[in-house]
């Protein structure tokens, strides 16, 4: 077949064109490494090399930076980025409202894990915009936390949100609250305060484990509105199941760029945005060759160029 | 200086780590481990932090006798004595040959072992309250989260052969179940993990390269 | 609870106390009063859970602090600097797999020492610059190993794992048998479709910064449907093991229900009867009269 | 996403914890053994295990605690078991702290049965702090991330088994983790399999399992899925395997109970929903 020959060509062509792209990428500061990395014995040498392996990383994070900087200038100089609607987000505001006209507090879970994870460090990041409305609002926000070291970046964004809000004295302190460092003793105390403090909104957002559905049922009949929001695929169907409102996957690190409509923030989803048209792209073209040569490959023939192109993606070690 | 010294560190120690897991030259391998053994004894040390803070309000609340008083007394009973315990064993206090764990074991597997698998296990009375509340046929969403709860609940596990076309049940059942969480569930969770490692990447890059600060106050 | 176990001591063949890694009868009772203390609870919060919970943070607490004390504290301080000045001269530290010398390997970990000291200042000074030091440090190695791993393995290896064919020549022709659907053309071809479209119109979901056209809303819809499907499937994966838990500690409370651990010898006064009986009576006497709404 | 007007609510989920109650220990008194037909993903990771050859070192993490004990441990037995009879030489590394006392306890047991040495034939490295930065470190190096071994503690050196091992999982032809959740299989998936060029095999609970059809088979040779695929693998090894008949029982008994608390609990949706049309239809009429 002569088109399937053009095809060939072409991808091989592309795919080496890319390759030789990523490979001056790499170049720009680094060199490819051609030697396995086992014959290097010295300290230091070949510290300017890269494990072929990770190029295709090294490509994606360099290409996200790129973008991202891109957007973030264009959006300072007061390009306009649209957000779509996050309905989770704009339950947000109503839930913290609906406490103060309540006259009870606002309790936020930032999830259970370590700083270790980035979801946490998000989570502080939301917090502090969080702690920002409930002051401007003079709600209470009760913040219990699982780590100690969780506790410490806790106690300082809901200081740095009362402060934002213009209100350093709406920070009390005993209100970021250490409950136990064992997952569901700390469970059982959230589920304590839920139950005698009665908070009528509750934020989940972080990163969960089995606790998310004890969570998410003992809110449900204390009568809170319930928002929760996570990137931890498993926890998601409980919150899915037992909330008012979920933030799903990727719109968790969308949160702050939503609330704020800050330009540097609205540049890095967009920077994603555009990172994961590439990737979908990428699959697309992926499973059209993979599926031209399908016969091949099924034969065990490893030479196609669906392998180049994978290569890309996938090389091999060196 | 009160944040910018903090700013460095973050951007200089990202900056080491970043390097050490794209280049393979030997160094980079002592800088990694280094710089995560630190992070291990923060995390460790930072424990502290965490039972000073227990410690401090069990004591407040047993000195002001909150109604549950007795019960802290439990708990700070228990943490120092199971402490006590474990440091002799650790090094070999009271005559107890150092490095011996029979009385830590005792306590793990008696105390510690079935009351973390028995909270655990009331997920089991809870997850079937879930499902019987929120399964409900409301939209077209909510149908398909019940259907296909639904469908792998069964595909999971044998049908007893007295129910009616149990063999037909339990096969239809369990290639839906396949084909539903091999392609259809396969794709979703690829979708939040692909999101996810976007969002992570996003995040991790700005604090990196220290252009996101919000996470400490100024 | 501790006399009449004394009193069956004589008749039961397993010792009252031991360490040797026997089971005993203290901690058959032990462990049965607590089990079903925790269980208590699904009916309402009483003082039998409160004895369980405060039991557990404190058991649970010491039980970390314990591991994080051998292990995050003597051996990647005590252990390896005593290792490293015992070293013989000439002789390298090995650090990652590659040896530096051990003066330097000595200086590292005591820069780790003094912001550990850092750290723990926020007990004396809570708004000291010191403590922000070590957490700088722990939020920068921590932000950079996730952003390559998780780059690595979840985003550049999802995307080439996401290539597969469509078609697969080596699959049956399309066959009347039932039994070998999975193994056809046609099945191979349409589960492989539905993953492909369905991973795709999931990304698709989570583009926030394009206007909704009414080919990405629609692209975003199917999407919605997909994950609605995944959350289903993962609900209804869980159940299973969340069962397995429990039915994991019925079988061990059973273990006790014999005439070893019984008082007197006799199977119907065994821990986990005798105790679920003055559970329930303890609570039905002491909640009788008190609101008895649920509390979650 | 639940209405709070739904009639079907009022009822006291305490009923619904009652039944629970009622049907598991009323099975489990009763005590039926139910067989499963294996499926792919178990029959890879028992295939992938067969086609080792002998003598390989296999890397075994044991990745939980006692809450998740019930789903892992059967599977670890059984792991233990094949890789013992095929004669495979196992490094023992855990990253959840509670995990090593298992480790110790079944081989001790399995050991003698196939007379195999300690530092020769498998060896204790114990529990590593630091979730996937640990994974990372033994990774890069077990000998240089364990100073010493768990049970003599002794340095590593000193264990013939360790001479045949290098850094970047070099001598060591396969991963498996016993995984809980976090860190597991996922966090090893991107600290080890994402680096290095090792086969990782998984046990996991159910939690964890719908999201390693993602990885099957590219990044995952083949894991056993909760209890269901602990029955299924213990169906396989257990064959030939005396020790482990009594566990294979105990877990084809459990899938009963299994099997009939998964039939109410879709009872009790079926039971929901015929409340909410029933109360809609009569809303719609009043």
């Amino acid at each position: 077949m002569p088109s399937m020959a053009l095809l060939s060509s072409i991808v091989d062509s592309l795919s080496t064109l890319g390759w030789s792209l990523s490979a001056k990428l790499g170049t720009l500061a680094l060199t490819i490494q051609d030697a396995a990395p086992a014959s290097v014995e010295e300290g230091w040498e070949g510290w300017h090399t890269i494990e072929n392996q990770k190029i295709p990383t090294l490509v994606a994070v360099v290409f996200f930076g790129l973008v991202m900087f891109i957007a973030q200038r264009q959006a300072k100089a007061g390009k306009d980025i649209p957000i779509r609607r996050i309905a989770g987000l704009d339950a947000l505001d109503e839930a913290i409202g609906r406490s103060t006209e309540m006259g009870r507090p606002v309790l936020y879970v930032p999830g259970i894990d370590e700083i270790k994870e980035i979801q946490t460090i998000y989570s502080m990041m939301i917090l502090r915009h969080v702690a920002k409305k409930t002051a401007e609002f003079g709600t209470p926000l009760i913040v219990p936390v699982k780590d100690s070291v969780v506790m410490t970046f806790a106690e300082e964004a809901v200081k740095q949100g009362c402060l934002d809000a213009g209100r350093p004295d709406a920070f009390i302190p005993d209100n970021v609250r250490y409950l136990s460092n064992e997952q569901f003793a700390y469970c059982a105390g959230v589920a304590g305060i839920m139950n005698r403090e009665k908070p009528a909104a509750n934020l989940m957002l972080g990163m969960f484990f089995a606790e998310s559905l004890i969570l998410a049922e003992t809110g449900f009949a204390t009568g809170a509105i319930q928002v929760a929001g996570t990137a931890k695929q498993h926890q998601l169907p409980f919150f899915v199941a037992a909330c008012d409102y979920t933030i799903i996957g990727e719109e968790y690190f969308a949160v702050t760029a939503y609330l704020t409509r800050e330009p540097g923030l609205l540049g890095t989803i967009r920077g994603a945005d555009i990172t994961k048209i590439v990737a979908i792209a990428a699959i697309v073209i992926g499973v059209v060759i993979a599926t031209m040569y399908s016969a091949e490959i099924a034969v065990g023939n490893t030479e196609t160029p669906f392998q180049s192109f994978l290569q890309l993606f996938a090389p091999k070690s060196n | 200086m009160k944040r910018e010294i903090p700013i460095l560190l973050v951007v200089l120690c990202g900056l080491a780590i970043t390097w050490a897991f794209f280049s393979p030259a030997p160094m980079s391998r002592a800088v990694n481990d280094e710089l995560l053994a630190w992070g291990t004894v923060f995390f460790s040390v930072a424990f502290l932090l965490g039972i000073s803070n227990l410690v401090r309000i069990s004591l407040k609340q047993i000195s002001s006798r909150h109604p549950d008083w007795p019960y802290k007394l439990l708990l700070l009973l228990v943490l120092f004595g199971y402490l006590l315990i474990g440091a002799a064993e650790i090094h070999g206090w009271f005559g107890i040959p150092g490095g011996e764990n029979i009385r830590r074991d005792w306590i793990y597997k008696r105390i510690f072992m079935p009351l973390q698998a028995t909270m655990f296990s009331l997920l089991a009375f809870y997850i079937a309250s879930a499902a019987f509340r929120a399964f409900r046929a409301r939209s077209l969403e909510a149908t398909l989260l019940l259907t296909a709860g639904a469908l792998v609940m069964i595909g999971q596990v044998p049908i007893p052969s007295f129910f009616p076309f149990a063999d037909w049940i339990g096969d239809t059942s369990v290639r839906l179940q396949g084909f539903l969480m091999a392609y259809v569930n396969a794709a979703g969770q690829k979708a939040i993990i692909m999101g996810a490692a976007l969002g992570t990447l996003a995040t991790g890059l700005r604090i990196v390269l220290g252009i996101e600060r919000s996470y400490l106050s100024e | 609870m501790i006399r009449p176990m004394l009193a069956l001591q004589e008749a039961s063949p397993i010792p009252f106390f031991t360490m040797d890694g026997e089971m005993d009868l203290l901690g058959g009772w032990l462990i049965c009063f607590l089990t079903l203390s925790v269980f208590s609870f699904l009916y309402k919060d009483n003082p039998f859970y409160k004895i369980a919970e405060h039991t557990f943070v404190g058991a649970g607490t010491a039980f970390f602090a314990l591991q994080y004390y051998s292990e995050g504290i003597l051996e990647p301080l005590y252990v390896h600097i005593n290792h490293a000045m015992q070293l013989p001269a000439g002789e390298l530290m090995q650090l990652g797999g590659y040896g530096v010398d051990p003066t330097y390997a000595i200086i590292f970990r005591s820069v780790a020492v003094l912001f550990s000291i850092f750290l723990l200042s926020r007990m004396v000074f809570p708004n000291g610059w010191a403590p922000r030091w070590p957490l700088a440090v722990m939020v920068g190695v921590y932000a950079a190993l996730k952003l390559t791993g998780e780059t690595q393995s979840k985003l550049v290896l999802q995307v080439a794992s996401a290539m597969q064919p469509l078609t697969n020549p080596e699959k049956l022709a399309w066959s009347d048998n039932w039994v070998a659907v999975e193994e056809t053309q046609v099945f191979y071809t349409f589960a492989n479709t539905v993953m492909v479209v369905g991973l795709i119109c999931a990304l698709a979901h989570f583009i926030f910064t394009y206007k909704r056209t009414k080919i990405l809303g629609g692209v975003s819809r199917v999407g919605i449907i997909v994950l609605m499907i995944t959350f289903g499937s993962m609900f209804g994966f869980t159940v299973l093991g969340r069962y397995a838990l429990l039915i994991e500690r019925v079988d061990t409370l059973g273990g006790f229900n014999n005439q070893d651990y019984a008082l007197f010898g006799t199977s119907a006064l065994s821990p986990p009867i005798l105790l679920t009986v003055l559970i329930a009576l303890v609570l039905a006497v002491s909640l009788r009269g008190k609101n008895s709404t649920s509390t979650s | 996403m639940a209405k709070r007007t739904d009639k079907a609510l009022d009822l006291d989920r305490r009923w619904i914890f009652l039944v629970i109650a009622i049907l598991v220990v009323v099975l489990y008194a009763l005590g039926i053994a139910a067989e499963m037909p294996v499926n792919q993903y178990v029959q890879s990771y028992y295939d992938t295990i067969e086609e080792l050859d002998e003598g390989s070192i296999v890397l075994l993490s044991a990745d939980f605690d006692p809450a998740s004990a019930a789903e892992l441990l059967p599977m670890y037995q059984a792991t233990i078991y094949q890789l013992l009879k095929r004669n495979m030489r196992v490094i023992n590394v855990a990253t959840w702290p509670a995990a090593p006392p298992y480790t110790r306890e079944e081989f001790e047991k399995a050991a003698p049965l196939y007379k195999k040495k300690y530092g020769v034939d498998w060896v204790e490295l114990g529990f590593k702090p630091g979730d996937d930065v640990a994974m990372g470190q033994i990774g890069q190096s077990v000998t240089s991330a364990y100073i010493q071994d768990d049970r003599d503690g002794k340095p590593l050196a000193d264990f013939p088994i360790f001479k045949d091992v290098g850094n970047s999982f070099e001598g060591i032809s396969l991963l498996i983790t016993m995984s809980a959740g976090y860190p597991g299989i996922l966090e090893w998936i991107a600290q080890a399999g994402g680096r290095y060029d090792v086969p990782i095999l998984a046990g996991t609970t159910a939690v964890q399992t719908p999201d390693l059809f993602a990885y099957y088979p590219t990044q995952l040779k083949g894991f056993l899925g909760a209890a269901t695929g602990a029955t299924m693998y213990l169906q396989l090894v257990g064959a030939d395997v005396p020790q482990l008949e009594e566990v294979t029982i105990t877990n084809q008994k459990r899938m009963l109970i299994q099997t009939w608390a998964h039939l109410l609990i879709i009872g009790l949706i079926i039971y929901g929903n015929v409340l909410y049309f029933v109360g809609r239809r009569r809303e719609a009429n009043a």
